[in-house]
C-alpha cells in the first residue's frame, strides 16, 4: 500500500520493509477524467512497477440524487429520470419503472403495446451493447470498432426518434402503454434493421474474434470464478460469462418473453473474452427476439388502457369531450393514489439485473423509489479482477463490466 | 407499513392477474416454505409475513437478520443464494418508532424465486452486516450507510460512497433531509448579472 | 505565459491575430471528458455519422494540457466541480468552454442536493448549447458559434475578460458565503 | 569552401525541408485515410478540402501558452522535445535519394552522405531519439508521464535489436553497410528462366522483412505498439504534460521518424530509387508511401499489445526468428562462395 498505510500498520512490517515497499510502489489516480473509464470513474490504483496490487473504486462524481427525485415527485413524472440513470439504454429503464408501477397499480398495458415494448427494450439491448463494444474495443486500442458500432447504433436510435422524437433520453413508454400512435413506417425501419444488423456483426467479430492481439489482451484476463460472481451478486453477462445461467427473461419472465423462443448463452472460464462472446451472442438473441415479435404482434389494437384510474386520458378524445378534458386535467394535476404496498421489479437490462424497488403509501408520490442498478454492483468485481493484473488490463477490465456512471451513480 | 398493507388492489386487466407469475412462491404466507421454515426456526425473531402484489415479505427482529439470511441461504429446501438488492427506507412519516426499514431482497438461482427479508430499527441501533454471506452486499451497505446513516455491524470498510469525503451535510436519502439540501449553493449570478467572457465583438 | 501578458494592445497585435484567430478557429482541439448523457451525444457527434471532429480539425485529446476546447457535456456535480475547475486551470491558453446541455446550462432536471446549478459557478463558459440532451446537429451550431467567436477573438482583450470574470465569481461567492454562513 | 562540401549543405537544407512539409501533409494523408476507413470525411473545412489543415494546427500549436509545470524537473523538461525533434531527421542523411544529377555545371549527389557504415549510424541515430521521450517522461513529475517514459526505454532497447538484426541477412548478402552500395546491387536484374526480377533484397530476404517491418512499427512507437503514449491506458503517455509548440516537436519526431523509417525500409528492401520504369527519386516515394499506408493501416484495425506480451513477442518469437535467419543466410552464402 502507500506510504501512509505502510505507516499505519506497523505490526509485523520493520521500518526498513515499510520503506523499501513504499519505494516499490506507485499510486496511480485514474480518473474521473481519463479516457477509457466511461465517464467520471476514479479508480486509485496501488502499483509495483505494471502490477496491480490494490485498486479502490472511487464513485459518485455522477451522483445526481435521482432517488430522492423519485420521492419528491408524482409517479408518472419520475418517468424522464429513469432515463437519465443509465443513458445509453433509457428505454429499458422506462420499462423497469413503469412496469413496477404498474405491478403497484395492478394494471396491465395492451397485447400490442407490450410487444412494442419488448422490442424497444430489445432495440435499447442493442444499442447499449454497440456502445459497449465500442468502447471495449476503444479502450483495448482497436479504434476503428467504435467508430462502427457508432455508425450501426444511428439506426437504433433513427427508430427511437421516429417513434418518440428523441433519440437518446426517449422517456417513450407511459404507465398502461403507449400514449403516442405507433408511426406507419416504423415495422418497416424495425424489419429493416433485423436485415441489415447481422452482416455487420459478423464484420465486427472478423474484426475481433480470431485476431490474435485480442484473444492474447482477453483470453484469461479478469476470470471470475462461479462462486464468487453469485457471491458479489454479479448480473448480465458478467454472471453469464462465469457460466451461471441467471437470465431475468427466462428465470422470472415478464412481458412475454415466456412466449419467445432465444437461448441464453453461457460462458465457460470467466475470462474478459468469455464475456465479449457472450455479450456477441446476445445481441444475435435479440434481434431473433424482435423478429418473433413482429411475426407474432398483433397488427392492430388498443396501445393503450383506456378505462383506468392511473393511466393518461387518451389524446385524441381529450380534445372532442369536456370531460375527458378534466380527467385529463386531474390526472395530470393530481396524479393517481396507487395502493399501499411495496413491489420489487426486476427486468433484464443490457448490463444486468435492474431492479426498481417501489413502495407506495397511498398517495400520488412514490414513498421510496429504489434502483437496483446492474453495474452499481456488477463494478465491485473490479478490485477482484484487478489483484496482479497489468495496468493495460484495469481498462479492458472497466471495459467488460459495462458500466455507466449515471447508473452506477444515480 | 404492513398494519394497513392490502392484500391486491383493483386490477383493471380482466382474465389473469399479471402480477400472479409465480415468481415469489405461494401467495399464501401459511403456505410459503420460507416463511414456514423461518417461523419454525426462529420463533422469537420472526414477526410477521406480508404479501402484496403476490410478493412474499418476511420481516424479521433487526438482532437475528444475519441468522435468518444466512439460513435462508443455506437451507438446503430454500437456497436463497443470490443477493438482489440491500437497501433501506425511511418510515418517518409512516410511523414513529421504529424509524428505518432495511430491505434485502434475495433471490434463489436453483429455485427461480424472490423473497423479501425487512427488519426494523431505530436511528443509531447497529444492523448486521450482509457482507460476510454476500460479497456483494459490501457496496450496498456502504450505500445505504452513506444515504441513511444506518451503521452496519461487521462491515469491513464503512466509507461514504457516492457523496464526498468530507460531505457534512447529513445523510440525504433520509425524510427529514430537503431535496435542495440544507444549504443552498451559492448561485453568484442569481441576482446579479451573470458573469459570462464578454466579447469584445458583436456579431454582424 | 502567453504572449497575452507581455503586449499592449496595438495594431501590431490585431493583425498577427487574424492570422492566428483563423489557425485557432480551425484546430479547436477538444478534451476527451465527458460527464453524463450530453458525453454520449458529444462522442455520436465524432462519429460516422456526423463527424464533427474531424471536419471542423477538431482532434480530440485526452490531455488537458494541448486542448483548447473543453465541452463540458453533461451534469455537474459537486463532487466534481472542483474537478472540472483543476482541467480548465490545466489547460493551456487560449482555451474555450461549450456547456452542452440543460444540466451543464443550468442544472437541468437535477435541482438536488448534490448538482451544481450550472458549470459557469465553476468556469467562465463561452457557447451554451441547450438541449436534453443537445442533438449532434444542435453541437454542431454550438461550434460554429464558437468558430464565429474565436475568429473575432483579442488575446488582450480576452485575457483581461477572463480575468475580470473570474474575479467578479470569487468577490460574488465570498459574499454569497458571507450571507449564508459557513456550510453545516 | 569546397564545393562538394556546400552542394551537401545544400542538398541537406533542401532534405530537411521537404521532410518538413512531407511530415506536415502526413498528419494530413492519415487524417484523410483514417477517416476514410473508418466511413468519415476526415477534415474538409479548412482550405479545399481540408488542405490547409496541417498549417492550421501548426499555427495554434506555435501560438498555444507553453505550460512548464511546478513539479517538472524545468531544464530536462525544455530539453527533451528538442532532443526528439532534432534528432528525428539527422537519420535521413544517409538516404540515397538517387544518382548524381548536374545543377548549374556542379554535379550534385542525391545524398547528404555516403559513409561506409550508413545503416548502423541510422540505427544509431534512431534509437538516440528515444533519450527525448524517457527524458520527457521523467521530467515531467507526472506518473503517467513516468510509465510512458519507461515503457518505451523497454520496448526500443528491445526492439532496437530486432531492427538490427533483420537488417543482418541484407548486409551478409551484400558485402556492404554502405546505404548507396546496397540499393546500387539491388539494382540489377535477376533473370530467372522467363521471369525477370529486380534483384531487391526483399525477395532473397522475406523473412527478415517482415520482422523488419514489425520492428519499425514498434521503433516509431506506432499502434499496434504505441504503448508509451497508449491514450486509453496513460492519456499521453510521455507527452501527457506538453503542451504548445513543445508537444507539437514531439508529434513532429514522430512522424519524421516514421517517413524517415520507412525511406529506409524502402532504400534497404525494395531496392530504393529502382523502378521498372525510369529510376528515379519517386519511385523510392512510391515505395515510402507503401510503408506509411501500412502503418495507418495497421492503426485503423488492430488493437493495441499489453506490454509484458510486447516484450515477450520481441524476445520470445522474433529474437530467435531473426537469429535463424541470419544462421540460414550465413550458410547459404557460405555455400554460395564455395567456402562449405
Amino acid at each position: 500500500m502507500s506510504l501512509e498505510i505502510s505507516q499505519g500498520t506497523p505490526v509485523e512490517i520493520s521500518e526498513e520493509r515499510a520503506l523499501t515497499d513504499s519505494r516499490r510502489q506507485m499510486v496511480l489516480n485514474m480518473g474521473p477524467q481519463h479516457p477509457s473509464t466511461h465517464g467520471v470513474l476514479r479508480v486509485i490504483l496501488t502499483m509495483e512497477g505494471e502490477t496491480i496490487v490494490g485498486c479502490d473504486p472511487v464513485l459518485g462524481y455522477l451522483h445526481r440524487g435521482v432517488e430522492k427525485l423519485g420521492e419528491t415527485h408524482r409517479y408518472s413524472q419520475f418517468v424522464p429520470w429513469t432515463d437519465r440513470t443509465d443513458y445509453v439504454a433509457a428505454p429499458s429503464n422506462n420499462l423497469g419503472y413503469i412496469l413496477a408501477v404498474e405491478r403497484l397499480c395492478g394494471i396491465e398495458a395492451p397485447e400490442r403495446a407490450t410487444y412494442w415494448r419488448m422490442i424497444m427494450g430489445e432495440l435499447a439491448r442493442l444499442a447499449s451493447h454497440l456502445v459497449w463494444l465500442g468502447t471495449h474495443a476503444l479502450d483495448i486500442g482497436a479504434l476503428s470498432m467504435s467508430l462502427y458500432c457508432f455508425r450501426e447504433r444511428e439506426l437504433i436510435l433513427d427508430i427511437f426518434e421516429t417513434f418518440c422524437g428523441a433519440r437518446l433520453t426517449t422517456n417513450m413508454m407511459e404507465m398502461g402503454g403507449f400514449s403516442r400512435p405507433i408511426p406507419d413506417n416504423l415495422p418497416g425501419m424495425v424489419r429493416d434493421f433485423c436485415n441489415i444488423f447481422p452482416e455487420k456483426q459478423v464484420e465486427y467479430e472478423s474484426l475481433l474474434s480470431a485476431n490474435p492481439i485480442w484473444l492474447s489482451r482477453t483470453r484469461g484476463v479478469g476470470v471470475i470464478e462461479p462462486d464468487a460472481a453469485i457471491s458479489m451478486s454479479l448480473t448480465g453477462a458478467c454472471l453469464r460469462g462465469s457460466g451461471i445461467n441467471y437470465d431475468v427473461r427466462k428465470a422470472t419472465p415478464y412481458l412475454y418473453y415466456d412466449r419467445m423462443d432465444f437461448e441464453v448463452p453461457l460462458g465457460t472460464r470467466g475470462d474478459v473474452y468469455d464475456r465479449y462472446l457472450v455479450r456477441m451472442e446476445e445481441m444475435r438473441q435479440s434481434i431473433s427476439i424482435i423478429e418473433q415479435c413482429l411475426d407474432q404482434m398483433p397488427t392492430d389494437g388498443p396501445l393503450s388502457l383506456t378505462e383506468s384510474p392511473y393511466v393518461i386520458p387518451p389524446h385524441d378524445s381529450v380534445m372532442k369531450t369536456a370531460e375527458d378534458m378534466q380527467r385529463h386535467f386531474i390526472w395530470v394535476i393530481k396524479g393517481f393514489s396507487p395502493p399501499k404496498g411495496e413491489v420489487y421489479q426486476a427486468i433484464e437490462h443490457s448490463k444486468g439485473e435492474l431492479g426498481y424497488y417501489v413502495v407506495s403509501d397511498g398517495t400520488p408520490i412514490p414513498y421510496r423509489v429504489r434502483l437496483r442498478t446492474p453495474d452499481f454492483v456488477n463494478l465491485q468485481s473490479l478490485p477482484y479482477m484487478a489483484q496482479g493484473a497489468a495496468l493495460a488490463d484495469v481498462v479492458a477490465l472497466i471495459g467488460t463490466i459495462d458500466i455507466v456512471l449515471g447508473s452506477v451513480d444515480r | 407499513m404492513a398494519e394497513e398493507q392490502q392484500t391486491g388492489g383493483p386490477a383493471d386487466s380482466p382474465g389473469r392477474r399479471i402480477w400472479a407469475t409465480g415468481h415469489w412462491g405461494p401467495t399464501e404466507p401459511e403456505e410459503h416454505p420460507a416463511v414456514i421454515a423461518v417461523r419454525e426456526r426462529f420463533p422469537d425473531s420472526f414477526v410477521d409475513a406480508v404479501n402484496f402484489r403476490d410478493e412474499m415479505t418476511i420481516r424479521v427482529d433487526r438482532p437475528a437478520l444475519r441468522e435468518i439470511v444466512l439460513f435462508l441461504r443455506d437451507e438446503s429446501s430454500l437456497r436463497y443464494n443470490f443477493l438482489s438488492d440491500l437497501t433501506a427506507v425511511d418510515m418517518l412519516r409512516l410511523r414513529d418508532n421504529p424509524r428505518f426499514d432495511v430491505v434485502v431482497q434475495l433471490y434463489s438461482i436453483p429455485r427461480r424465486q424472490r423473497l423479501r427479508v425487512k427488519a426494523a430499527f431505530n436511528d443509531g441501533d447497529p444492523v448486521p452486516s450482509m457482507t460476510l454471506l454476500y460479497e456483494g452486499a459490501n457496496w450496498l451497505e456502504r450505500e445505504a450507510y452513506d444515504m441513511f446513516g444506518i451503521v452496519f455491524e461487521g462491515h469491513p470498510d464503512l466509507r461514504r460512497m457516492l457523496l464526498p469525503d468530507d460531505w457534512d451535510e447529513g445523510h440525504p436519502l433520509r425524510k427529514d433531509y430537503p431535496l435542495r439540501g440544507y444549504r443552498e449553493y451559492v448561485q453568484p449570478g442569481f441576482e446579479n448579472p451573470a458573469p459570462r467572457v464578454r466579447s469584445r465583438f458583436r456579431r454582424p | 505565459m502567453g504572449i497575452e501578458d507581455r503586449f499592449e494592445k496595438s495594431i501590431l497585435t490585431t493583425s498577427v491575430d487574424s492570422v492566428f484567430n483563423w489557425a485557432r478557429r480551425s484546430s479547436l482541439w477538444w478534451l476527451q471528458f465527458g460527464l453524463a448523457c450530453c458525453a454520449i451525444e458529444m462522442i455520436s457527434a465524432a462519429m460516422p455519422r456526423f463527424d464533427i471532429s474531424e471536419r471542423f480539425g477538431m482532434l480530440y485529446r485526452a490531455s488537458p494540457r494541448q486542448a483548447d476546447l473543453m465541452i463540458v457535456s453533461g451534469t455537474v456535480t459537486k463532487k466534481m466541480a472542483p474537478v472540472v475547475r483543476q482541467l480548465y486551470d490545466q489547460m493551456a491558453e487560449p482555451k474555450w468552454v461549450i456547456s452542452m446541455g440543460s444540466c451543464a446550462n443550468i442544472g437541468g432536471p437535477f435541482d438536488t442536493y448534490a448538482v451544481v446549478q450550472g458549470v459557469d459557478q465553476v468556469i467562465p463558459v463561452d457557447v451554451y448549447v441547450p438541449g436534453c440532451p443537445p442533438l449532434p446537429e444542435a453541437l454542431y451550431y454550438g461550434v460554429l458559434e464558437l468558430q464565429n467567436k474565436v475568429i473575432r477573438y483579442d488575446t488582450i482583450a480576452r485575457k483581461q475578460s477572463v480575468d475580470e470574470a473570474e474575479a467578479f465569481r470569487e468577490q460574488s461567492r465570498a459574499e454569497a458565503q458571507a450571507e449564508l454562513g459557513p456550510r453545516r | 569552401m569546397d564545393a562538394n562540401l556546400l552542394s551537401s549543405y545544400i542538398f541537406a537544407v533542401v532534405v530537411l525541408n521537404v521532410l518538413l512539409g512531407l511530415m506536415a501533409y502526413m498528419t494530413y494523408l492519415e487524417r484523410k485515410l483514417m477517416a476514410a476507413m473508418q466511413d468519415r470525411v476526415g477534415p474538409n473545412r479548412t482550405g479545399p478540402v481540408g488542405l490547409l489543415q496541417p498549417i492550421a494546427d501548426g499555427i495554434k500549436l506555435l501560438v498555444k501558452e507553453d505550460i512548464i509545470p511546478k513539479h517538472a524537473d524545468r531544464r530536462i523538461f525544455l530539453l527533451a522535445p528538442l532532443l526528439s525533434f532534432v534528432l528525428a531527421p539527422v537519420a535521413a542523411a544517409v538516404i540515397p535519394f538517387g544518382d548524381s544529377i548536374t545543377v548549374f555545371g556542379h554535379e550534385v549527389n542525391l545524398y547528404v552522405a555516403d559513409i561506409n557504415v550508413a545503416a548502423l549510424y541510422f540505427l544509431a541515430i534512431g534509437s538516440m531519439g528515444v533519450y527525448g521521450i524517457i527524458l520527457g517522461g521523467y521530467a515531467s513529475a507526472n506518473r503517467y508521464s513516468l510509465l510512458g517514459g519507461l515503457r518505451s526505454a523497454a520496448q526500443v532497447i528491445s526492439y532496437e535489436i530486432i531492427l538490427g538484426l533483420s537488417l543482418v541477412g541484407v548486409f551478409i548478402l551484400s558485402g556492404s553497410l554502405s546505404l548507396v552500395e546496397i540499393v546500387n546491387q539491388q539494382s540489377e536484374t535477376l533473370h530467372l528462366g522467363p521471369l525477370q526480377l529486380p534483384n531487391w533484397f526483399i525477395l532473397s530476404q522475406p523473412l527478415a522483412f517482415v520482422i523488419f517491418l514489425i520492428a519499425a512499427v514498434a521503433e516509431t512507437n506506432r499502434a499496434p505498439f504505441d504503448l508509451p503514449e497508449a491514450e486509453t491506458e496513460l492519456i499521453g503517455g510521455f507527452h501527457t504534460e506538453y503542451s504548445g509548440f513543445r508537444f507539437s516537436f514531439f508529434f513532429l519526431a514522430e512522424y519524421i521518424s516514421m517517413i524517415v523509417i520507412s525511406l529506409f525500409g524502402a532504400t534497404i528492401f525494395l531496392g530504393g530509387t529502382d523502378g521498372p520504369i525510369r529510376d528515379g527519386v519517386w519511385w523510392l516515394a512510391l515505395k515510402a508511401f507503401i510503408f506509411l499506408f501500412f502503418y495507418i493501416w495497421l492503426r485503423t484495425t488492430v488493437p493495441r499489445f499489453r506490454y509484458d506480451q510486447l516484450m515477450g513477442l520481441a524476445w520470445k518469437v522474433l529474437l530467435p526468428l531473426v537469429l535463424i535467419n541470419i544462421l540460414l543466410t550465413g550458410f547459404i552464402r557460405l555455400w554460395g562462395l564455395g567456402m562449405l
